[in-house]
């Protein structure tokens, strides 16, 4: 699951995401002053998930601040801050909470520096989370990375495992543009391997998960892992699916996803949005146009139910795919149903 | 009657105060939220709950200076507000538990129960989401010539939301019969409000011209008085008022929430449930005014138990919606 | 230019859009006393734009409501007002200010009646606008459709023309949904024919704006006479471009834009927002899907430059897409250039 | 001087007020808007522009009361800020028509030109949206351990957006050097502030617990003692600052805005330019109180002149930016 683009030093421990996470903050905010973090109970706290646990201890209230309930003002706050020497990393405890940054994150944030003709700029990270079957309903649910994706200015990205989150976001911290990171609230507790020294991992840079010679499988967050079971699924029939992780939506490496494609000639995306006007059209339209003359199928979406998430279990979990959705729709596309 | 009287803010002419119904209503929302805590602890729920114990007195007084067509906006800590409007107890349990019985078949949850034929539009799981819609029904009810009012339930933490002051400001321009309910519980989650709230809480309102009050939110008789004198006022046409209820919630944050040490003291919490308690406080004062004696609220407090106990058996019983439901009521 | 779905009555007159537009309303305020509009400037000033002239004299201030500059306080009034009975039009001067409703747009108004299990209703429609090109810079000139057509329980509108306006507008006020109408500042003093009577076009049904046979040309909003001015430029050159106007992206008519290029073989979609992650994605990616055995070419996709709108005309003019470009474009994917 | 003294709230020391370099920077910004309005309706200018005209006075009390390392966050309606603390007239023209050596090289315009050399943060199109950043711009000056204070200046519009009691919540818990400086020119676009603004605008920031004060906009030696002692106590950790000027623009919202009768008379029009303007006033008390004589001001006026004649003719003869540099910073 290493990155192609970095060597992982030897050493390596097992961490958890929210470990990982944790550690990219605990580090970057040793190695420049200038990094703090603001929001909603995340200092004592450490956020009602734990993520940020003992970082306050190490960094005290002046670097992990806790906010009042203001996801604008604090977007706001972090902007102008961002703008004159700091590199705030705001937390938005909900994805659903977008909606209240918006103007905040696409007016003010992503169009300063072209505005400005290149003379501001706004190094903040965003941190924020995405997905549903948590029994949270349709305001603590919702997976909006769509939104900020086409917002241009804006960097954007999705990791799927520890190595990833870790490396990604000390890179995003470091980078001198606005960038949005979303975690899934329901992977937090995936383990995986991270080495001991320091690594980054550029944005902009995708990664297959799994080698594989007959579909692409897509996936992008949370359905990294439910492409990764489909494949185990697959293999079962002897279908040989690929995993793709693009890992970042903007830059998106396009290029990787367009290999993998031409190479098994078959492709679907997985994502967690919901599937109209989501990210899986991007993807999938970005290989249907530089792949088509290799495609032997229509690049499939699989992406979560239009509807708003439901409350009750039997109703919720149908609106994500699943290694059985996914894989039945890639036996479909190989034509093995 | 005069002890309400007695409460009730200068020139406000309160009601008779039913007082039995409030003080089976407190008692309702006390079991039912604990049978809640329960059916988490016994895994037995999805999801999490925000529970009101130790709040109750906010909403029962407040509901009870409303009429059934009045409107109310709820919170995420929303299950007295609903109870105190009216909501049926079997019903409210069932959308906890998900169950197409539920007032949401089950789509809602805790978060998101409806009740709109008593006027609940709806709790909210967005802070401070539900103080447009308050507004707007307040308005709706002027421009359909009604005297209906409207009550906006929200936290301490809500005072960080952009949207109430915006809104507070139209409900002032325009003299809308709304009113603002802000229940200070002294905790924005795990947050200690003075953190995150600067000045007097009140002289944000007041800003806008907006008429406000402070009353003690574990006197029951006290929030009904003071409400019933705000929405007298608002169904003349004198326009919105805001009420500061000072009050404590006993158990966490969410039904999660056990280790709280690092955020509140025990004694803090032990402050509240054995000097201030608003359901022992105004059992005390039914039986000393000679309102009801202890037998008579020992009968209360079974058909209350009863109540709640025959209500999450049924919802337990009742079946899940069916999975073809999922794709149901996105549009009207 | 009339649409198949509703024969208009005899009798027409020449109207621009915003006339169309300002009929509509005048007509459905006549008609239902539980309409009323609220907005910035919308009274007296009919707007900045005058979109709006004399309705305040008709219907009085009560019912054309000036309002503070609080673009969420006024949507989440209106969320309430319709769930109480009454039917808002909320005017918001610029669709960049999309950012600042979207808590109560798609938390409140679009999941109100699902989480409610469909005791709820919220019959609101929001009026604002797109596009560029009219020097406004960065804040002023954006297209972001994408964004709530992404949202499920929003229904989400783009007129094209003076009948199309009108008929959709009237449609999208007696809707029980929550319906999002957005205008093209550019185009509202495009002039067509509206019949003199009355009459509704039901939302989710499209139109072809011209009959073609080599290629499909799907276009939203503006970019619906940018693609019929391609479409002549194309003819000159022997190519018979058909122009498919899906008219409201949710509910979307697939069937009409993947009939269309099944008959052409072609197709590509022009829509003013940002090309990565927008409304072309979506679109582009439905017919990709299930016209993909028709496909004799990959389905294009042409829509603003992934920048933010920058004020320098010669910056700006090159940002949106042209009869120029999208003819370009058609000619290069029939083989043609 | 004595002058700035006498105008400065109770406790503070106002230093010595460059009265001159106000007059010159005053008439300049006049001198400019003026231009500006002719580039308009000569077609010269692409898009709109929002006059500052009439308002002088507040830019640059304000602006002389700040140190060039100090932040000011602008509006739509910002040449006058920007010219204030210290832009090149030249390079604003330059912006406005799109040019090349405009201070964002064309790319933001008149509603967004910032000039960070000189800590202008930028002109704003979204009402209210610059308040966080200029909240944010003082929280970065505390932390980093410098005196710096931000100024953040914003129309009486503003106060319709929920950003700005999100943001001066956050000031004064932190206590944070921002001023906010609220320009009240009695309009929001075409509509009057009394008809969008409930209550008394002062008892906003001050039930957040910021102190506040209210001054006439178009006295300048007024503003700029206000500020003085305002940027003095917040370079002392003293906490941020809310001054409402009262003033009022002379031409429409935007150059556009010719037919005003609609939402405004023409006797109000009349009153403010012959009796209130800041100019004539301030060149008169600058003669009676033999600061400098007519002939003295004469000549500054010529200066002002000339640069804005040469900035504008260097603005118009400047080249457009490459069309290839449309993608060019996107990200840094
Ligand atoms: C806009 C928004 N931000 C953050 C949250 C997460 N959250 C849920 S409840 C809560 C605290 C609310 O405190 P308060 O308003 O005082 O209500 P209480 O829980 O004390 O009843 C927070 C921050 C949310 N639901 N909505
Ligand atoms: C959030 C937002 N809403 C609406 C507008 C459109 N608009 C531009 S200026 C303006 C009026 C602003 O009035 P005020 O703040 O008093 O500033 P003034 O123009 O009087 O200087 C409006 C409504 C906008 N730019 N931003
Ligand atoms: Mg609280
Ligand atoms: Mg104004």
């Amino acid at each position: 699951m290493s990155s192609p683009s970095v060597a992982a030093p030897a050493g390596t421990r097992e961490l958890t995401i929210a470990q990982a996470v944790n550690e990219a903050l605990a580090e970057e905010l040793r190695r420049d002053e200038t990094v703090f973090v603001i929001g909603e109970d995340v200092a004592e706290a450490g956020t009602p998930f734990k993520v940020l646990a003992g970082l306050v201890e190490e960094f005290g209230v002046e670097r992990i601040l806790d906010s009042p309930i203001s996801e604008a003002g604090i977007t706001g706050l972090a902007v102008g801050a961002a703008m004159t020497g700091m590199r705030p990393v705001v937390d938005i405890m909900f994805g659903d909470f977008l909606t209240l940054v918006m103007d905040q994150l696409a007016n003010q944030a992503a169009k300063a520096h072209y505005m400005s003709g290149g003379k501001l700029t706004v190094p903040l990270v965003l941190r924020t989370t995405l997905g549903a079957t948590r029994r949270s309903a349709a305001q603590h649910s919702q997976s909006l990375h769509a939104w900020v994706a086409h917002v241009p200015g804006l960097k954007v990205v999705l990791p799927s495992t520890p190595y990833d989150a870790k490396g990604l976001l000390k890179a995003a911290i470091r980078d001198d543009n606005p960038v949005v990171f979303i975690e899934d609230k329901m992977d937090w507790r995936i383990k995986g391997d991270v080495p001991d020294g320091e690594y980054l991992i550029p944005l902009g840079v995708g990664d297959v998960k799994r080698v594989g010679e007959d579909i692409t499988l897509v996936g992008t967050s949370s359905m990294v892992h439910v492409c990764l079971a489909a494949a185990e699924l697959l293999a079962a029939d002897g279908i040989s699916a690929e995993v793709v992780d693009p890992r970042t939506l903007s830059p998106l490496d396009g290029d990787l996803l367009v290999r993998s494609a031409e190479k098994t000639g078959r492709a679907i995306v997985v994502d967690e949005g919901h599937r109209s006007y989501g990210v899986s059209a991007e993807l999938a339209s970005v290989i249907g146009e530089r792949a088509f003359y290799h495609l032997d199928a229509p690049v499939l979406r699989l992406g979560a139910m239009d509807v708003p998430v439901p409350f009750s279990p039997p109703l919720e979990d149908q609106t994500v795919p699943t290694p059985e959705s996914v894989a039945a729709a890639a036996r479909e596309l190989c034509g093995r149903s | 009657m005069s002890a309400a009287a007695e409460h009730a803010s200068p020139g406000s002419v309160a009601p008779e105060g039913p007082w039995l119904d409030m003080y089976s209503g407190m008692t309702t929302i006390r079991l039912f939220e604990e049978q809640v805590n329960d059916l988490y602890r016994g895994a037995k729920m999805p999801g999490l709950a925000h529970l009101y114990i130790g709040e109750e007195a906010v909403a029962v007084g407040v509901c009870s200076a409303l009429r059934r067509d009045d409107y109310i906006t709820s919170t995420h800590r929303g299950h007295g507000h609903c109870l105190a409007k009216g909501a049926d107890v079997g019903r409210m349990f069932a959308e906890l538990l998900g169950k197409e019985s539920g007032y949401c078949k089950g789509k809602g949850g805790s978060m998101h129960i409806a009740d709109h034929a008593n006027g609940n539009l709806g709790a909210n799981a967005i802070v401070g989401g539900s103080t447009g819609i308050a507004t707007g029904a307040a308005f709706s009810a002027r421009r359909r010539g009604t005297d209906q009012v409207a009550v906006c339930f929200f936290g301490d933490g809500a005072l960080g939301q952009g949207l109430l002051y915006e809104v507070m400001n139209m409900a002032s321009l325009w003299t809308l019969p709304v009113i603002y309910v802000c229940e200070n519980n002294l905790y924005n989650e795990y947050t200690h409000y003075l953190e995150s709230t600067a000045g007097e809480i009140l002289d944000r309102p007041r800003s806008f011209g907006i008429e406000s009050a402070e009353v003690d939110g574990q006197d029951v008789r006290a929030v009904f008085a003071a409400t019933s004198s705000f929405v007298e006022r608002a169904r003349r046409g004198g326009g919105p008022a805001f009420l500061l209820c000072n009050t404590y919630r006993y158990h966490g944050h969410h039904v999660g929430d056990v280790d709280r040490a690092y955020y509140r003291s025990k004694d803090e919490e032990e402050l509240w449930r054995s000097e201030r308690d608003p359901l022992a406080r105004f059992g005390a004062w039914l039986r000393e005014s000679g309102v009801a004696d202890a037998d008579r609220l020992k009968a209360l407090d079974d058909e209350a138990r009863t109540l709640v106990e025959e209500g999450v058996k049924d919802a337990l019983d009742a079946p899940f919606p069916d999975p073809s439901e999922v794709t149901d009521d996105v549009f009207a």
